[in-house]
């Protein structure tokens, strides 16, 4: 339940992505497994705790998703949609084994000496660097749409985001809006790769499984809603470990598949998704 | 943490001087041509860690083979790997074999999981190229083709093993379960098994559960109350909860390293009072990086793995060797397997009549009895009619102050195991 | 001119049994892989391509086909042949419990296998030659105009009296029997089958890539996308792989991949068919 | 009068709290052209999308040729013989002119050789022969609304909606089209038509129905719904305006 | 001098070229419509000079200074705004953050924002309301608002009138003479032709991409031609 903020966070950024520029970030759990070993690195190099270092994280995937759009996803805007698809299985597959070359495949994890620490409430025992990692998760999630809602920057990605061609029309610079908006869903899911770096192991592969796993949170909320992908991450969250204590354990991951299947039956568009007109 | 991006760079240059005198042709002397070995492994995917290990032992085994003079009863005949890569899939076992036999390797090496060997098997057969198979569990890989060759619809079996089979794992597991529970004098009723739920995870618990029932040992396993986990898992908190719901005196772990990392720290938090943490064999309980990361919780752990006989200096001067080489991980089952398979060629090479007919090799493997391997083997390497070693068996290690050591069987123990664990 | 892109491209494919009395086994297993991936995605083509239905689960299909077919021939002795025709028969009890299989090698044709290499080339050379004439014929047909309507506008396709459920339905069914063919070759011709391997998710993206570089809704896309990918796989690993530098042939690979996407924004196939037309 | 070609009894849809089309009684007789007009807003596309079965109506009976519609989905509704056109012109950009039309043609004729041969027919009928083997993407807009009415007309239907077909096209333009649906309707087509362009649908229509807000304000002969003051009303004299609603 | 002038410019869309050397200049303060029927040009001259499409042949200058070939950010900033045909606002967003994303200059946003109110009342009303949601009319007052947020020099509009009820093309063109009489130049693309000619000073007539006729307003209302094809008399 606790890892919702975390898979909120992770699908805030994809959907942020999505929203704006209609392109499908495959490379967005590879970004994510970076964000992790940034974190890493800046923990074994130089003693930063992830939980202040995450700051450090999101800036640097700010800067990767900002170069991505400006070299790569700008020149194929126009594609059809299955090349931008391509073109990020690209990205993914550099980034997977970059981090490959340099980070080696074992699996890694941060120490955080609040990793170690539990407190109990009421009758449940809870893992404190959990609970830091879902406030400060959520605290980003908010702290996100604050900057979508009350700065020019945000209100302009939004525009973008609602009508490409209306906000061209009155003079928005709008390479510099999708490449801004592509750097800062990048960030999220950077902080988010930061936030879960001591409690999750990563491994250079890993980035596939959680680029899904974002995928099918955002489906569920309902493509290029920021509401929809923060509820999704945490009915996801709740649902697999409600799965987990009902069912077989080994039906996990089934349960947020199934739940995937519905939506796509009942609806279609997702639970905060509107049907595109 | 002992692998940091300094250390790694040393290592990738270690690396990569031993691909290069493993891979430059060497025309310093007037030496015989190499005979050329394909060392396929999954160095790249999700199984990168252990295929990367495999592959360095390789490589040093050639190193060592050939400053020993190479293959004296051939002119001093040296070893050369070609090197490729499954990307942990299996069509490219069977396409990296290929490419490799068409640059001209004459035997097969590799690939430590089951899919891509299988799909390696094929080559072999198809194109009458001997397979020494370093890594890879499954039974059926070497009982199909030996099936087949009893059955008259193939000639001869190009494909052998120097590795425990799931079978293996299972019987001795329980054995040793058995053993050290009678030296220890207890009888425990809940031993609780766990597992990841990948083809690994569920094929080792399998085994384990089918020797159990064959063994009928004093001691109960909660056969109903199997608890498995998806890999790599987000989260296990809910598993183990389960578990402390089933009162266990031993815990049975099969793990990742990856999923390893996340159990036993959430059996420490959530506080399961048992005797201790017995596995029936799997990665994630023993590794340099594991202990590191997973530090008193690894403690006192043990688990049935295929294990280096380290009570044998060659065996310990290597370990060092390869610790210097990798940047600090650590002489295992994986390395030194592959580290193996390579001597186990070399001493075929030495004793085949003659290298050009791929039969001739075929029936010096048959004829092996190879002692001196770094492994710990219950006898001298050799192949039965299936094409396995029944001596190849795994050994029962403990991490004690922070070092896997080896515990049972008792001919092959360096300490006496500790359990049931001390209460801290 | 389309024609002589075709006839060029039928031209080409006319050598191609020539292959493996001229090139070594090397090429016959490489090429053998360039016409099942070739095979696999024009199957998805129907669906994916001309119809316009992304559908990345069809990963899953080629398993369900896998597993049947060597369920059948493992467990009852029936032989992948017929297998193949009753792939679209799942066998989900069995598929349930299955955690990977490994087929004896026995190299007996009336078990799908075959001593020579040589024989899975011709086997998978004809099942995308005879995948490619069946979407080509039936391009110029009713069902493949409706698919391509389809593609462009649903709604448009209703009032014009397509019941599109109907079609998108037979083309998914189409497109995942003939995946389900490919599955049974694939397990035949690598002799073992996991789950993880074959269901994962890595598969569907490498069937597809293939087709949407080639370009996606063309005859010749898939193919000419798994003879573009492929080599380009084969030669960064050749160059890439060897020494120290684990992974460094998948970051080539990845970055020849954003190239080709950069070069063709449309599709390898689009940008031929111009060319020939000028 | 033998029973009508078309019939709406009590035809209602509204959405949310706005009632587009309550109550509407509608009958068509075999051979008729009818003007369905009124100013933006009043309905005419929603009723179009109820016949067509794109909506499904909250209440009311449509029957077409002695046949209910209601549930039928789009594609059997064109079956039967009722074929539209869309009023924001909807071709298939990638297709070819000729395949556009092969779309509605092998509605009734599978064997694609014989679909062919008749959308080449209707291609040229409609004047779009020498485009026939272009992109569909690369029309002008007088050539898209040719294309839209080719294509509903490869269906061959008995009645033809016709929504807006011309809007936005020039005087000149607009001449060519309404001679051409006299022509289809000579062809023994009947054509239920909405348009902006008063004199055009005056002059085609032999019935003029007027919708307003969903209901029915007038119905008659031409001349005499122009003079109706409500229908003056609705249109405060922009009768000249030849201005598509969105 | 001309605030803008076209230079026989030419301009399309792939293989399509939509308007062939359109020469034409609109003078400070003046109102001028571009009138003719649909794909005749206008929407694609409109877009040109925003720099929406790019100028292939020819020249645009605004105060005599070059703007072809500049970006659409670009344009703006330097005074032209644009109405694009179908208003183009952004529906989930409320009217008060649509028209304060029309705003170049943050330091004058409050006076702008004050002025289109003063100007739409209608849309102080509707300020916190989701864009989507408004009425056809109070959606072009709300694009028009957007576009006089930039406090533009010239105002080009595409097609204000279109979808609108009877009573609001009344209310936008009266508006629209305000801001003219305020001092904002004004291109007018319009179908409805009789409104355009009552507004305009002067009007080009466009057809097939080519200017076929211009002039003053009166001259345009008496020509037979304009009468024939557009004012349906």
């Amino acid at each position: 339940m606790l890892f919702g903020g975390v898979f909120s966070l992770m699908a805030v950024g994809l959907t942020l992505i999505f929203g704006v520029m209609r392109v499908v970030n495959f490379a967005h759990g590879d970004m994510m497994v970076w964000g992790m070993y940034l974190a890493w690195l800046m923990a074994t190099r130089g003693g930063v705790d992830p939980y202040l270092g995450f700051v450090v994280c999101a800036a640097a995937l700010f800067v990767l998703g900002f170069v991505v759009q400006r070299v790569l996803v700008q020149r194929i805007v126009d594609a059809p949609h299955e090349m931008q698809i391509l073109l990020m299985l690209g990205v993914a597959l550099v980034l997977e084994n970059l981090a490959l070359l340099l980070f080696g495949p074992e699996p890694q994890r941060v120490r955080s000496a609040l990793a170690q620490s539990t407190v109990w409430l009421g009758p449940v025992f809870v893992d404190v660097a959990r609970l830091i990692a879902f406030a400060v998760a959520v605290l980003l999630t908010l702290l996100l749409s604050l900057f979508l809602y009350r700065t020019d920057v945000g209100r302009s990605i939004r525009a973008a985001a609602d009508n490409p061609y209306g906000a061209l029309v009155i003079g928005t610079d709008v390479r510099r809006v999708y490449a801004v908006a592509f750097g800062v869903g990048a960030a999220c899911v950077g902080a988010a790769g930061a936030l879960v770096a001591p409690l999750l192991p990563f491994q250079p592969p890993m980035g596939l499984q959680l680029s899904v796993a974002s995928f099918n949170i955002v489906i569920i909320g309902g493509m290029g809603s920021l509401l929809g992908a923060f509820v999704g991450g945490l009915i996801v969250a709740v649902a697999e470990s409600l799965g987990a204590v009902f069912l077989k354990p080994s039906l996990k991951e089934l349960v947020s598949f199934s739940l995937l299947v519905l939506i796509l039956l009942f609806r279609p568009a997702g639970i905060f998704g509107r049907r595109a007109s | 943490m002992t692998s940091s991006p300094l250390t790694r760079r040393t290592f990738l240059k270690a690396t990569l001087a031993g691909g290069a005198i493993a891979g430059a042709p060497r025309p310093l002397r007037a030496q015989p041509k190499p005979f050329r070995i394909a060392a396929v492994h999954p160095v790249t995917g999700p199984l990168a860690e252990p295929g990367q290990a495999c592959r360095l032992g390789a490589q040093l085994a050639v190193e060592a083979v050939n400053a020993g003079g190479g293959i004296k009863s051939k002119g001093g005949m040296p070893l050369e790997l070609l090197l490729g890569d499954t990307q942990s899939k299996p069509e490219n076992g069977r396409i990296e074999a290929e490419r490799l036999v068409n640059q001209g390797a004459q035997m097969l090496l590799g690939s430590f999981d089951s899919g891509s060997t299988a799909a390696m098997v094929s080559v072999a057969q198809q194109k009458r190229v001997p397979f020494l198979i370093d890594i890879a569990a499954a039974d059926p890989i070497t009982a199909n083709v030996a099936r087949s060759v009893k059955e008259g619809q193939q000639k001869v079996q190009y494909v052998y093993r120097n590795f425990p089979t799931g079978s293996t794992f299972g019987r001795k597991a329980v054995q040793y379960f058995t053993e050290i529970f009678a030296e220890a004098k207890v009888t425990p009723k809940r031993v609780a098994l766990m597992h990841c739920n990948d083809l690994f995870g569920v094929n080792q618990s399998r085994g384990f559960l089918a020797a159990y029932k064959a063994a009928k040992p004093p001691w109960t396993l909660l056969e109903d109350d199997v608890i498995p986990w998806p890999e790599p898992p987000s989260d296990l908190s809910t598993e183990v909860a389960r578990l402390k719901a089933l009162k266990p005196d031993v815990i049975s772990p099969i793990t990742r390293p990856a999923s390893a990392l996340l159990l036993l720290p959430e059996i420490r938090k959530q506080r399961i009072e048992s005797l201790g943490i017995v596995g029936p064999g799997s990665p994630g309980l023993y590794e340099a990086g594991q202990i590191a990361a997973l530090k008193e919780d690894l403690e006192y752990v043990m688990a049935s793995n295929p294990w280096p006989n380290f009570r044998s200096p060659k065996t310990q001067r290597l370990a060092e060797d390869y610790q210097k080489r990798s940047g600090g991980r650590l002489f295992d089952t994986n390395s030194g397997y592959s580290y193996d398979a390579v001597f186990v060629i070399a001493d075929v090479l030495e004793r085949a009549a003659k290298l050009d007919d791929p039969d001739a090799i075929v029936e010096a493997i048959q004829k092996t009895s190879y002692t001196a391997g770094l492994m710990q083997y219950g006898g001298p390497v050799h192949f039965n009619e299936i094409g396995d070693n029944p001596n190849a068996i795994p050994t029962m290690i403990q991490i004690l102050k922070a070092k896997p050591v080896a515990v049972w069987p008792k001919d092959a123990a360096l300490q006496k195991f500790v359990f049931p664990r001390p209460k801290a | 001119m389309r024609r002589v892109a075709i006839a060029a491209a039928v031209a080409l494919l006319a050598m191609l049994p020539l292959v493996p009395s001229v090139f070594g086994s090397y090429a016959v297993t490489l090429f053998t892989l360039i016409f099942f991936y070739g095979f696999l995605g024009q199957a998805w083509n129907i669906v994916g391509g001309y119809a316009g239905q992304l559908s990345a689960g069809h990963a899953a299909f080629l398993g369900i086909g896998a597993y049947t077919a060597a369920l059948l021939s493992v467990e009852r002795g029936v032989t992948p042949w017929l297998g193949m025709c009753r792939i679209i028969v799942s066998n989900t009890e069995a598929l349930g419990g299955a955690v990977g299989y490994y087929i004896t090698f026995t190299g007996d044709p009336r078990q799908f296998q075959f001593q020579d290499a040589r024989a899975y080339y011709y086997v998978a050379l004809v099942m995308m030659l005879a995948v490619t004439g069946i979407v080509a014929w039936l391009e110029r047909r009713r069902f493949g105009v409706y698919l391509s309507a389809i593609r462009e506008d649903e709604s448009a396709c209703e009032a014009l009296g397509v019941n599109t459920f109907r079609y998108k339905m037979l083309a998914m069914m189409l497109s995942s029997f003939l995946t389900g063919i490919g599955g049974a070759f694939y397990a035949f011709y690598l002799f073992s089958l996991q789950p993880a391997s074959v269901f994962g998710i890595p598969l569907s993206v490498e069937i597809i890539i293939r087709a949407i570089v080639g370009g996606a809704g063309t005859v010749l896309g898939p193919i000419l996308g798994s003879f573009i990918l492929s080599p380009l796989a084969e030669l960064a690993r050749y160059y890439f792989a060897q020494g120290g530098w684990h992974g460094a042939h998948l970051v080539v690979y990845g970055l020849l991949l954003i190239a080709v996407v950069l070069f063709l924004p449309e599709g390898a196939y689009p940008r031929l068919a111009r060319l020939f037309r000028r | 009068m033998s029973a009508p070609l078309l019939e709406t009894r009590g035809l209602s849809k509204h959405f949310g709290g706005v009632h587009a089309v309550a109550g509407l009684d509608l009958a068509m007789a075999e051979g008729e052209v009818l003007g369905l007009i009124g100013p933006n807003g009043a309905g005419k596309t929603t009723v179009f999308n109820l016949l067509s079965g794109f909506l499904r109506p909250d209440a009311g009976a449509i029957r077409f040729r002695g046949g209910s519609l209601l549930g039928q989905s789009p594609h059997a509704i064109c079956r039967r013989g009722l074929a539209r056109t869309f009023q924001i012109v909807r071709p298939f950009p990638r297709l070819s002119v000729l395949d556009n039309v092969m779309v509605g043609a092998l509605a009734r004729h599978p064997a694609a050789p014989r679909a062919r041969a008749h959308a080449r027919a209707i291609v040229e009928r409609l004047g779009l022969g020498a485009k026939a083997a272009q992109p569909a993407a690369g029309l002008t807009l007088a050539e898209r609304k040719r294309l839209e009415l080719a294509r509903a007309l490869a269906t061959e239907p008995a009645l033809l909606l016709l929504d807006e077909v011309m809007a936005g096209l020039n005087a000149t333009e607009i001449a060519g089209v309404v001679a051409l649906i006299r022509e289809i309707h000579r062809g023994g087509v009947s054509i239920l038509i909405t348009e902006h362009n008063m004199r055009a649908v005056m002059a085609l229509s032999h019935r003029i129905v007027v919708l307003n807000f969903g209901e029915i304000v007038a119905e008659g002969a031409p001349a005499a719904v122009a003079n109706h003051p409500r229908v003056v009303e609705a249109y405060l004299g922009e009768e000249y305006v030849a201005a598509p609603s969105r | 001098m001309s605030l803008l002038r076209l230079d026989s410019i030419e301009a399309g869309y792939r293989d399509l070229v939509a308007v062939h050397e359109v020469s034409l200049q609109v003078r400070a303060g003046e109102v001028v419509a571009l009138i003719g029927g649909n794909g005749a040009g206008k929407t694609t001259t409109l877009r040109a000079i925003t720099g929406l499409l790019p100028v292939r042949r020819g020249r645009i200058e605004l105060d005599g200074e070059r703007i072809d070939g500049r970006a659409p950010s670009e344009v703006v900033a330097r005074g032209i705004a644009h109405v694009p045909e179908g208003r183009q606002l952004f529906p989930t967003l409320s009217v008060r953050e649509n028209l304060e994303l029309g705003a170049r200059d943050r330091a004058r946003r409050a006076d702008a924002l004050a002025s289109v109110f003063a100007l739409f009342p209608r849309l102080r009303e509707r300020e916190r309301q989701l864009a989507g949601t408004l009425s056809g009319g109070e959606q072009q007052m709300c694009a028009i608002g957007r576009a006089l947020m930039a406090c533009p020099r010239l105002l080009l509009l595409d097609e204000p009138s279109l979808g609108l009820a009877p009573v609001m093309v009344k209310l936008i063109f009266e508006t629209l003479a305000t801001i003219n009489t305020d001092g904002t130049t004004i291109l007018l693309v319009e179908q409805n032709v009789a409104r355009a000619l009552a507004l305009a000073h002067r009007a080009y007539v466009l057809e097939n991409g080519r200017i076929v006729l211009d002039g003053p307003r009166a001259a345009l209302q008496q020509s037979e031609h304009v009468k024939q094809a557009y004012l349906g008399l």
